[in-house]
């Protein structure tokens, strides 16, 4: 499986599980966390280059991914039994299945624009507009126009490619500890990855942290599913307190 | 004061030299005429189109009045054209068709669903016409809400929002869900 | 094949989504209805429209059809208040902005940073008064200089130029775009 990915062909980490389940051909109600979060990781890996911001979402995935397939290891827990067992797994059953909705929806407008399904049409307004038209006129709009004509003249100016050396786990690992002893014990998730600066080097510095969660050296915590998430350092077996 | 059937031709120049949703109380005010007569006459020339199938309709939907083509002809239209259409990214149709089901509905609300950050494809449909901002919403931190516009109603060809494609409801899915589980 | 009701109708509902002068051969094209045929249905359909008084009209001009409102309503349509939102295009926009932010500056100074000619869209900003003529500059060939009016600060809302936003990489832009001036 030496072949390159194009990560750019998944509008985003749901749409990249969505992909993996029909792949598998596993059942949405029961889907194999093991199995694609391995797969899911893997297509990180392998990945060609990628847009770095989005990368951010897709390392979100990976982790909440990895949290529930320790969840469904753990043993029920004893006396409990009577009770309906809620699978770890619902909620992202749920949301999967919303954000399906819309993809779905997204393809039908694309077929109402495109006539292939009937539809009106609204009578030309530009062959009527006389003196009443004013222009629209937004700042914002200006500047974007500003900015976008000369980063295209930039573009044409010949650029220096710095080559990119590979990112070594144990630096980022010690380059976390650091951050975190800086930031009195204390990072979002997102703001650590902002210090990255290439796509190697965020999946260099992911991995560090999973290690480091595994050596139980630092903790992480999500308020919500899909949100930010906190790095906490952990001293002996003791949070550090937040705040 | 006019003739009922003048009123009618009236109305007509104006919604097909506006060539987009226009309020009732603009057309009140264009064509002086009191707001509950308005309505009944306006009823009446909807009607008119109806009875005769032709190639325009004129819908009535929140307060607005739009004269559009009659989707049995998209046909025609769709291939007339074909040369004019713009497409969207996917990412970007994504996040429209959202905002245009749930609207209104904040960047947050947005987020959650798509799981991947989205202001520049906020910013691009904005860009676009396509939805704009309508208002705040009454939370904690008053979010900005979203909503499609006039323009996005143009391009896909909709009447009004209750011409939306009908979704498969998800309430069916829960109930699998719930199923499932006490088999299991 | 299709019924004449119905080619009426879709050729009402193509001459209004186009609203302007359709000539008979597309139609022709469109419908999928022999030359002959359509003229005759045609002239039935613009007789329609005349014999009922109705708010629109069909005329046929040089083997053309156009849709538009009758004479008689134009004072309706001059009534209304509600302006049309036009949005310049992004060739324009862009343009504009390096006027904006480059002023003074001379046509052949535009086109090299934006690496097309500029000369109609310059001539489009003249027109909308976003632009003027602001002297020649002292070089070989004393070429027009450009510069942004007080209409282009009225509607985007600025109390001067100074007011325009400070971009982050400007300076080092502007040094970039001269040192490339210079060469040229």
């Amino acid at each position: 499986m030496g072949y390159m990915v194009d990560l750019e062909a998944f509008h985003g980490p749901m749409d990249l599980l969505l992909y993996l389940i029909d792949e598998n051909q596993v059942d949405i109600y029961d889907i194999p966390v093991a199995l694609l979060s391995e797969q899911f990781m893997a297509y990180l890996e392998r990945s060609g280059e990628y847009q770095l911001d989005m990368m951010g979402d897709f390392l979100v995935m990976a982790s909440y991914l990895l949290h529930l397939k320790a969840r469904m290891l753990l043993p029920a827990a004893p006396g409990l039994e009577e009770e309906a067992e809620e699978d770890p797994r619902e909620e992202l059953v749920q949301k999967l299945q919303q954000y399906r909705k819309y993809k779905e929806a997204a393809e039908q407008l694309v077929n109402l624009q495109m006539g292939k399904t009937k539809r009106v049409f609204f009578g030309n307004r530009d062959a009527f507009a006389g003196e009443n038209e004013v222009l629209h006129a937004e700042l914002r709009l200006l500047v974007k126009a500003y900015q976008a004509v000369l980063e295209r003249f930039e573009e044409e100016e010949p650029q220096m490619h710095i080559p990119q050396e590979d990112v070594n786990v144990h630096e980022k690992m010690d380059e976390i500890l650091q951050v975190l002893n800086e930031k009195e014990g204390s990072i979002s998730f997102v703001e650590l990855f902002a210090r990255a600066v290439r796509r190697r080097e965020l999946l260099g510095l992911f991995l560090a942290l999973l290690e480091l969660v595994r050596q139980q050296k630092v903790a992480a915590r999500q308020e919500e599913t899909f949100g930010d998430i906190r790095i906490l350092l952990r001293v002996g077996n003791e949070d550090v307190d937040e705040g | 004061m006019l003739m009922r059937d003048e009123i009618k031709a009236a109305a007509e120049a104006v919604l097909f030299v506006r060539g987009e949703q226009v309020p009732i109380d603009e057309l009140v005010e264009i064509l002086d005429v009191p707001l509950l007569d308005l309505k009944g006459i306006m009823q009446e020339l909807v009607m008119e189109y109806n009875e005769k199938k032709r190639g325009l309709q004129i819908v009535f939907e929140d307060y607005t009045y739009l004269m559009c083509s009659r989707a049995e002809y998209s046909d025609f239209l769709a291939r007339m054209n074909k040369t004019v259409q713009r497409r969207l990214s996917p990412a970007a149709m994504e996040t429209l068709a959202l905002i245009a089901y749930q609207q209104p509905v904040t960047r947050t609300e947005i987020e959650s669903i798509r799981g991947v950050k989205s202001d520049k494809v906020l910013n691009h449909l904005l860009d676009k016409g396509l939805i704009c901002e309508a208002g705040h919403k009454a939370v904690l931190g008053k979010p900005l809400i979203y909503a499609t516009t006039q323009e996005f109603l143009r391009i896909f060809g909709l009447a009004g929002l209750k011409d939306l494609p009908r979704l498969e409801e998800d309430k069916k899915n829960v109930r699998q869900i719930n199923r499932r589980r006490d088999n299991d």
